[in-house]
């Protein structure tokens, strides 16, 4: 079966799926169709030579506009597979028990959300990136309210309306680049190929960016828009809440990566410092905030704000390590936060959601406690974790990014930032060992119901924990896969600066951005604004 | 999987073991497998120190690359040089005698599987760092023995006060750590590699400028003081003595606290070209060493006693690192390493003896119980002391000189030191007589459990107090050298990555002897005013505590360091995350974005769903405005 | 001003008194006979506009225009007499039942 | 030529043969369902004939100036018999009396004639021919109840808009000389002060029929008086009718700025207007009426576009448009029986999840959630519209829409989780035949969203 086939099959399943699970069959046709996606996957992740990007589906959708169901796995997308593929099945594994595994409803919901996600990361034109961008909220949305705990229907409509919020201004850029391409080559795509190699005017990429930027600012989340967070993390049922941190968290940062960078360059390079700022902004939010919170869900939410900023940190390092970093990070925060919600969703299965009785956790779950305590180590990016890689070599590229601006003399700002960063390593710590102490250890209670870990439930656990500690010793082949991709968005920033004495000097921004896009005219008026450099 | 690779790999393999299915072996198996493993990489270490020694190169192994990017390459690579044979020795060789040593002292513990697998991965972690042959495997290592010695404090941690200690101990390792990183960070950044050899070749050659060594050697001294509990960071090792005493033996006493003189002396290139760092190092060992003493002086808890003295100690080693003397901070090191781990040992056989009895008020004329112990203990406490033959007045000797005689060093420096080394005179044998001689105050019941510790614990004892007394002979200063005409093996062992030691002109060198001659006797200075104040007159101590008023509540409160930590870091941070965030900031982002935008949209929908009457003829004259707006548009427009 | 334009000018006039009519009077019966009005202001004006063009369209619209007028009017009226039932009232602010 | 009337215009013939058979099967008081079988019978196979035309590519001048058959004509006839057809299916038996067959078929008759009108007099009468029919099916029945006020009200303001067309039309009679639209369309770019006052005139009377901002008075209490099936049809078929007959008159001719200006003005108040208000409304006809509005507000804006691809992105909107209405009306009728109250539907969905489903998935459709059709008629409408140069206000447009999807998203609320309040959901009976009209329309739904490319494709 050659390779266009096979990734067909991911997007394909789990639709198939869905109408199958319309019926009655039971939960285990989805973990089957689950695993079936996740050894296609595997089995592309590892075809997937690194530069070629594997062609899969091409099927033309909409002619006239060039909108055409096209899916391929390239360097940005491969890990993000694997992430998805795999959290799906290991998210049905742990709900196994739970109610609402029976009902039909939710088996297909989980199905609906991987197809979604699999087309977000896996497609290659912008307005199917678009419609499964927003068509993932659906199931999501669906799946918090009927599955989710007291304040769901709340919860459920900020998110959906939150999220929606974001794609707003997201839509209008989508088109207005489609427009730009039907002006500029005579006939319209939406292809991304085409599209990153279109000559925008300032004022048009500035929209474009600050459209993206605000729709992913919402989806990662980031600092100020992240009021939706500690309500859906803390409403949605368990298996939810772990796909939402997991998975749906990365369609921010893939956004940002995807369409951002490639999209409007020039705008990227110049506006770079002040989205680190506002990264680093983000991930001191998140972990001050997570400090006194006593609620575990909402810690863990605030948690992954903190980690997505270190995600975003690393997008606009613009650096080759950095950005590999940004990659791991995805990867291995998917897999961490998923983890802690997962136990704690266990933990509440089984004390039927009385946070009071979650103490002692150590003496009276341990083989629960050591899973957790391994993903919350993870999450303190502890050496031999796939936390540290990430976050080291996201460190690292941005640090030595930062120095060579900050030698160049355009400014401190980024430097000053990545300290903040390496010091929000410290507050991690701080916050998750808090966390530690107060499920895991303290004094054991008098007939407290927490059954400890089954070894089917340990199972699902397991491939998780492998992929942390992999990527953790031996990240080498891992990077080899988004070399390609990595080497395409570093070419994004002629600013790129190379480690070691005398890095070349970073040029000045070009010149002042010329006027605002709103104005009647402004874009009407063939491509306007500065030709760049 | 050469030699060199098993020697990290045993330990964790004994960790898996011990990890996964300890809880279902048997006790013996486990101990087995415990004491096993690490003795065996052991032998390895010992064989492959052997061939070094016999003039070998080196052994350097790459196991993978960890990192291949375009400009950024990383191997896992380990090195067995001079610095690492010698670290790993101490490591490997202290490390079994604890194994062997701990399954006496935690037999009838009930997670016993649990404590030998934690400090085997702290053993496996320790290799790591020592071996590493980058500045990224030794940071894998940093950071592992940080949270090894986490685990390892908190061991019990039904007892929250245990918990707390062991997260104190981590988060302030974790700032010296993002020293450390920022550290690395710089050095690639001039010197392009991460690899030590490379370092220390790249800024013997070429140094950018003063401004950035000295950042670079004071990052990495920020990192070296997390770990090593130098002063400003060392607030977290009393704290530490929660954790079981062999653990302090092994990590805050051998080992880990030892890092930062490693990294010190591994990133020697670095250090001898920032001058001003050099001072900095110096001074802040030498102040480390005497507020260490002062703090050991007011301490009634046997084990905290003896965490003042460590801190004090590597003072001592900081301060010859300072001085430039890497190769005798290093000795230091190695002599420190038996006497205290001696120490701790001793001293956990006395608080086994007493079942969990930690405070010196409490104990007393326990030498006629347990003279064995006594003995041992003895022995090491004048090897600390720095009392000859003992190994301590070899290596303290040797750093009190280049105090006077190196390069940075000066007589006030030289003065510290020895007032210092007084002190510690002092406070030890005030220990032992207030633990070993005069009245027995342990409560009735405990008096008859007072008996020698198990022979797995007295062998180790033994053999610890045995190397007190025999490892000063390899590295006889310079005048001995010259008097006996014996060379100093340990040195010239290191030479070929630290250097030899400053030789001083024969001149010089008749001064050692008056130095040396000072120094004993401060030593016995102040063991003779411990005896007079703890055994003649009992009663002096207190009078001697009242008249001290007002330094003795400074000094026994840690000079204030915790209180002000507390006060400037760890409150403000939870009113900042509690009263601003999570009360204002978090309720003023939902209003903002979720309640407001709604409530103006249902105020809006009241006002528009007014515009519908029900009137047919107001319908109309919406119609008639309409039509009326557009065409005034439409004329004005035409 | 030739009489064209007064005769449109005069249909736009007759136009404009049926629209207000529409608008302000308050019986049922009359604001029908005004939309009628604004009809026949309609046709007044195609007929002006078929004699000036000389074409016959403008004419033949003027059947259809009655055709559906009488149409309407006759609904109209089923529907006035409906209301008229239910509310005994031809007040055309009797009728306002629904709102909001 | 007798040949050619027939052939380019049978489906209109088999509409008026439908009506006549109906009246004489009123006179003689046949049984009901015979009446409802024989309206889908007729109203299909004009379906099939306007197909194969379709396929053809027939194009006709059946009456020089007056009456031309193309393809335009074809694609729109075929949308009003389509939905036509899911109505005639969807409408239960017990409330389908011939007499409203009758009405149904004729209004029918009253959208084709509209769309095959060349001049101005047959458009004039299919617009009557469209209007009239629906007051009479709107009081049809229904006694003294509200539905007569909310029918005179719909009358009244109806005549007004005549009667401003055809006020325009007299002036651009006046000024062109003819009453062919081809020769006002032509003429209405370069045309003067009288051309642009009819103009407008023209823009106001049809703004009026489909209920955009300002003139959407009459649209609330109509909608929200008659009965669901009726309210399904005004604002399906007639809602769809007005607009594509609007779009017969301008087909290319793109406007001049100001009225670009004007009708952008009014498009997006229209559509911040209808999004608003709808969300404080509890009955789900006065909601409907008022998504009807913001959906007239989204219709308009394609005037706006200069760029081309007007017509294909109207005719898609209005197709997708009328039939998730219908849709979503039926299955309304289907979870809440006669009852009009949104709260009927707490909890729908664990009683009857299929069409609790089905109305969820059309509520979102109407919302423009990707990846169902709703979304992609906007994106076909809002592509011309910045392609033209418009982007300010297409995000204006974005805006009010996602305004909107708060009250969509209110219905799937109450579906899927209900509140605290004990739901009385009583189950209506439903006829066999009114589950064929959803599933069809649900097919339809689906063949737009697979082949969005449906209009362009069929040459």
């Amino acid at each position: 079966m050659s390779d266009s086939q096979a990734v067909r099959f991911p997007r394909a399943l789990p639709a198939v799926g869905t109408l199958a699970l319309a019926g009655s069959l039971p939960r285990i046709l989805t973990m089957l169709v689950m695993a079936a996606v996740l050894v296609l996957s595997a089995w592309l992740f590892r075809a997937y030579d690194g530069a070629t990007p594997l062609p899969a589906v091409n099927l033309p959708w909409i002619e006239s506009l060039g909108v055409n169901l096209h899916l391929a796995v390239d360097g940005l997308n491969v890990y993000l597979l694997l992430l998805t593929a795999l959290l799906f099945p290991v998210v049905l594994a742990c709900a196994w028990r739970s109610a609402e595994a029976r009902s039909g409803l939710y088996l297909s919901l989980l199905l609906l959300l991987e197809a979604g996600l699999l087309g977000t990361f896996l497609s290659q034109n912008l307005m199917l990136f678009f419609v499964f961008w927003e068509a993932v909220l659906i199931p999501m949305f669906i799946l918090i309210l009927v599955f989710g705990g007291g304040e769901a229907r709340r919860a459920a409509t900020a998110f959906f309306l939150y999220t929606l919020a974001g794609s707003v201004l997201l839509l209008a850029a989508v088109i207005l680049l489609g427009v730009e391409s039907w002006r500029q080559t005579g006939s319209w795509s939406f292809e991304f190929a085409l599209l990153s190699r279109l000559h925008l005017g300032w004022g048009t990429e500035l929209f474009v960016f600050a459209a993206v930027v605000l729709a992913c600012a919402i989806k990662c989340p980031l600092f100020p828009f992240h009021s939706w967070l500690p309500l859906a993390y803390g409403e949605a049922p368990a298996s939810g809440t772990a796909l939402m941190a997991g998975a749906l968290s990365k369609m921010g940062a893939f956004g940002l990566m995807k369409l951002a960078l490639p999209l409007c360059p020039n705008v990227s390079v110049v506006l770079a410092p002040y989205l680190v700022l506002w990264a680093v902004g983000s991930i001191l939010y998140g972990a001050v905030a997570a400090l006194r919170q006593d609620d575990f869900r909402k810690l863990v939410a605030y948690s992954s704000l903190s980690h997505m900023g270190y995600i975003v940190l690393g997008l606009f390092s613009l650096q080759e390590a950095a950005l590999h970093g940004a990659l791991l990070q995805m990867l291995s925060h998917g897999v961490a936060v998923a983890g802690l919600f997962l136990v704690l969703g266990l933990l509440e299965e089984r004390l039927g959601g009385s946070s009071r009785e979650l103490t002692a956790l150590a003496t009276h779950g341990p083989r629960l406690a050591v899973v957790l305590m391994l993903f919350i180590l993870t999450s303190v990016a502890l050496p031999l974790t796939s936390g540290f890689t990430s976050e080291f070599l996201i460190l690292f590229g941005a640090f030595q990014k930062a120095l060579a601006a900050w030698r160049a003399g355009s400014g401190a700002l980024a430097l000053v930032a990545v300290l903040l960063a390496t010091s929000g390593m410290v507050l991690g710590a701080g916050y998750l060992l808090r966390f530690a102490r107060a499920i895991l250890f303290g004094p054991a209670r008098s007939g407290s119901r927490v059954r400890d870990l089954k070894p089917r439930e340990a199972l699902a656990f397991v491939p998780l924990l492998l992929l942390i500690v992999w990527i953790g010793v031996f990240p080498a082949p891992f990077m080899a896969k988004a070399q390609s991709a990595v080497t395409q968005l570093t070419q994004v920033s002629p600013l790129f600066v190379k480690g070691g004495p005398g890095g070349i000097s970073v040029p000045q921004p070009e010149s002042n951005p010329p006027k605002s896009p709103f104005v009647k005219g402004g874009l009407s008026s063939g491509n306007g604004g500065a030709d760049g450099r | 999987m050469t030699r060199l690779a098993l020697i990290p790999l045993l330990p964790l393999a004994g960790f898996l073991v011990n990890g996964l299915v300890g809880s279902r072996l048997p006790r013996w198996v486990v101990a087995l497998v415990a004491c096993g493993l690490p003795a065996a990489s052991f032998a390895l270490t010992a064989g492959l120190f052997r061939e070094l020694a016999a003039g070998g190169t080196p052994v350097t192994e790459t196991l993978f690359t960890w990192a291949a990017l375009a400009d950024f390459r990383v191997d896992a690579a380990l090195c067995f040089d001079q610095v690492a044979a010698v670290m790993c020795l101490v490591v490997t060789g202290v490390g079994s005698l604890i194994h062997l040593y701990s399954v006496g002292y935690m037999a009838h513990d009930k997670s016993f599987a649990r404590y030998f697998a934690y400090l085997t991965l702290f053993l496996f972690f320790m290799l790591l760092l020592v071996l590493g042959k980058n500045l990224l495997m030794t940071f894998a290592g940093w950071e592992g023995v940080g949270i090894a010695s986490y685990l390892l404090i908190g061991f019990w941690f039904e007892d929250g006060e245990k918990n707390a200690a062991a997260m104190k101990a981590f988060i302030v390792n974790r700032v010296g750590d993002t020293g450390f990183i920022l550290a690395a960070f710089l050095i690639w950044f001039f010197a392009g590699t991460l690899d030590f050899r490379g370092i220390n070749a790249f800024f013997a050659v070429a140094q950018p400028s003063a401004a950035v060594m000295n950042t670079i050697a004071l990052l990495l001294l920020l990192g070296a003081c997390g770990k090593s509990a130098q002063i400003p960071l060392h607030v977290w090792l009393p704290d530490a003595m929660a954790g079981p005493t062999p653990v302090s033996a092994l990590i805050h006493a051998a080992t880990m606290v030892t890092a930062g003189v490693y990294l010190l002396s591994r990133l020697n290139g670095v250090f001898l070209h920032a001058p001003a760092a050099m001072t900095v190092v110096v001074w802040g060992g030498a102040l480390t060493a005497f507020l260490g003493a002062t703090m050991g002086l007011v301490q009634f808890n046997l084990k905290k006693v003896l965490a003042y003295s460590t801190m004090s100690q590597i003072g001592f080693m900081f301060m010859a690192c300072g001085l430039g003397a890497f190769q005798v901070a290093f000795f230091h090191l190695f002599t420190h390493a038996f006497f205290k781990a001696c120490l701790f040992l001793g001293a956990g056989a006395v608080i086994h003896a007493l079942h969990g009895e930690e405070d010196m008020r409490r104990m007393g004329g326990l030498a006629k119980g347990m003279p064995f112990t006594f003995l041992t203990f003895l022995f090491a406490s004048l090897a600390l002391c720095g009392v000859p033959p003992f190994a301590g007045f070899f290596s303290k000797d040797e750093i009190l000189w280049s105090a006077w005689s190196a390069a940075g060093g000066s007589p006030a420096l030289w003065l510290v030191g020895s007032v210092t080394s007084g002190m510690t005179a002092f406070y030890m044998f005030r220990a032992i007589f207030l633990t070993f001689f005069g009245p027995c105050n342990a409560p009735e019941k405990a008096r008859e459990g007072i008996h020698e510790p198990p022979p797995s614990m007295a062998v180790v004892l033994g053999i610890l107090a045995f190397c007190s007394l025999a490892a000063g002979f390899i590295g006889l200063p310079g005048f001995w050298r010259k008097a006996l005409g014996f060379p100093a093996p340990f040195y010239d062992f290191l030479a070929p990555v630290l250097g030899h030691p400053p030789e001083a002109g024969g001149a010089v060198h008749q001064a050692e002897l008056p130095l040396m001659a000072i120094a004993v006797l401060a030593a016995a200075l102040g063991i003779f005013l411990a005896w007079f104040c703890y055994s003649r007159r009992p009663h002096w101590a207190g009078k001697l505590r009242e008249r001290a008023g007002v330094a003795h509540g400074v000094v026994s409160r840690g000079y204030f360091f915790d209180a002000v930590y507390r006060r400037v870091v760890v409150r403000p941070a939870d009113w900042l995350s509690e009263a601003v965030l999570a009360r204002r900031v978090e309720t003023a982002l939902d209003a903002g974005t979720l309640a407001k935008p709604v409530d103006g949209v249902n105020a809006a929908a009241r006002l528009f769903s007014r515009l519908q009457t029900g009137s047919v003829q107001g319908y109309l004259f919406y119609v008639l405005l309409g039509l009326a707006l557009i065409l005034c548009w439409g004329v004005t427009h035409v | 001003m030739d009489r064209y334009q007064f005769l449109v000018a005069l249909a736009g006039l007759i136009f404009a008194m049926g629209l207000l009519g529409v608008a302000i009077r308050r019986n049922l019966l009359v604001v029908m006979m005004c939309l009628e009005i604004m009809l026949n202001a309609v046709v007044l004006s195609f007929v002006t506009f078929a004699v000036r063009s000389q074409t016959l369209s403008g004419v033949a619209m003027t059947f259809f225009i009655y055709v559906a007028a009488s149409c309407e009017i006759a609904l109209a009226m089923a529907i006035v007499a409906l209301l008229v039932k239910r509310n005994g009232s031809l007040d055309l602010s009797a009728h306002q039942d629904l709102k909001g | 030529m007798a040949a050619d009337l027939f052939h380019a215009l049978l489906p209109e013939q088999l509409l008026l043969g439908l009506i006549l058979l109906l009246m004489l099967l009123e006179i003689c008081g046949a049984d009901r369902r015979f009446a409802g079988l024989l309206f889908t019978l007729a109203a299909g196979a004009g379906c099939g004939v306007l197909l194969l035309q379709l396929g053809q590519g027939y194009t006709a001048d059946v009456v020089p100036g007056e009456i031309r058959v193309d393809r335009f004509a074809l694609l729109a006839r075929l949308v009003i018999l389509g939905c036509g057809v899911i109505l005639g299916l969807c409408s239960p038996a017990a409330s389908d009396t011939v007499k409203s067959r009758l009405l149904l078929a004729s209004s029918l008759l009253g959208g084709l004639v509209i769309m095959v009108s060349a001049g101005f007099i047959p458009l004039f009468m299919g617009i009557e021919m469209l209007s009239l029919p629906a007051f009479a099916l709107m009081v049809h029945g229904r006694g003294l109840s509200p539905a007569g006020e909310g029918a005179f009200k719909y009358l009244l303001m109806s005549s007004v808009a005549s009667a401003l067309i055809l006020f325009g039309l007299s002036l651009a009679y006046g000024s062109t000389g003819s009453l062919a639209i081809g020769a006002f369309a032509a003429a209405l770019p370069a045309g003067g002060p009288p051309l642009l006052v009819a103009g407008l005139l023209l823009l106001s009377g049809f703004f009026l029929k489909a209920a955009l901002f300002p003139f959407h008075g009459w649209a609330p209490d109509a909608y929200g008086s008659a009965r669901l099936p009726v309210t399904a049809f005004l604002a399906s078929v007639v809602k769809g009718a007005v607009v594509l007959g609007l779009v017969r008159i301008l087909s290319a001719a793109s406007l001049d700025a100001e009225t670009v200006a004007a009708v952008t003005v009014l498009s997006v108040a229209s559509i911040f207007y209808g999004n608003v208000t709808a969300i404080r409304q509890v009955a789900f006809r006065r909601l409907l009426a008022y998504s009807s509005i913001a959906h007239a507000g989204y219709m308009m804006f394609a005037l706006t576009d200069g760029s081309g691809g007007r017509t294909e992105a109207l005719l898609y909107y209005v197709a997708v448009y009328a039939v998730t209405t219908i849709v979503a009306c039926t299955c309304f009728r289907l979870l809440a029986g006669e009852g009009d109250e949104l709260a009927l539907l707490e909890g729908a969905f664990a009683a009857r999840p299929v069409p609790a489903l089905l109305l969820g998935l059309s509520a979102l459709s109407l919302a423009g959630i990707p990846p169902l059709p709703g979304f992609l008629a906007k994106f076909f409408i809002f592509r011309a519209v910045i392609a033209s140069g418009h982007l300010a206000p297409a995000v204006l447009a974005f805006a009010g829409s996602y305004v909107g999807v708060v009250y969509y998203l209110g219905i799937v609320l109450r579906l899927f989780r209900p509140s605290a309040l004990p739901s009385k959901a009583k189950t209506a009976s439903s006829p066999c035949r009114s589950w064929g009209g959803v599933l069809l329309g649900t097919a339809v739904l689906l063949l737009f969203m697979l082949v969005p490319g449906v209009f362009n494709g069929l040459a």
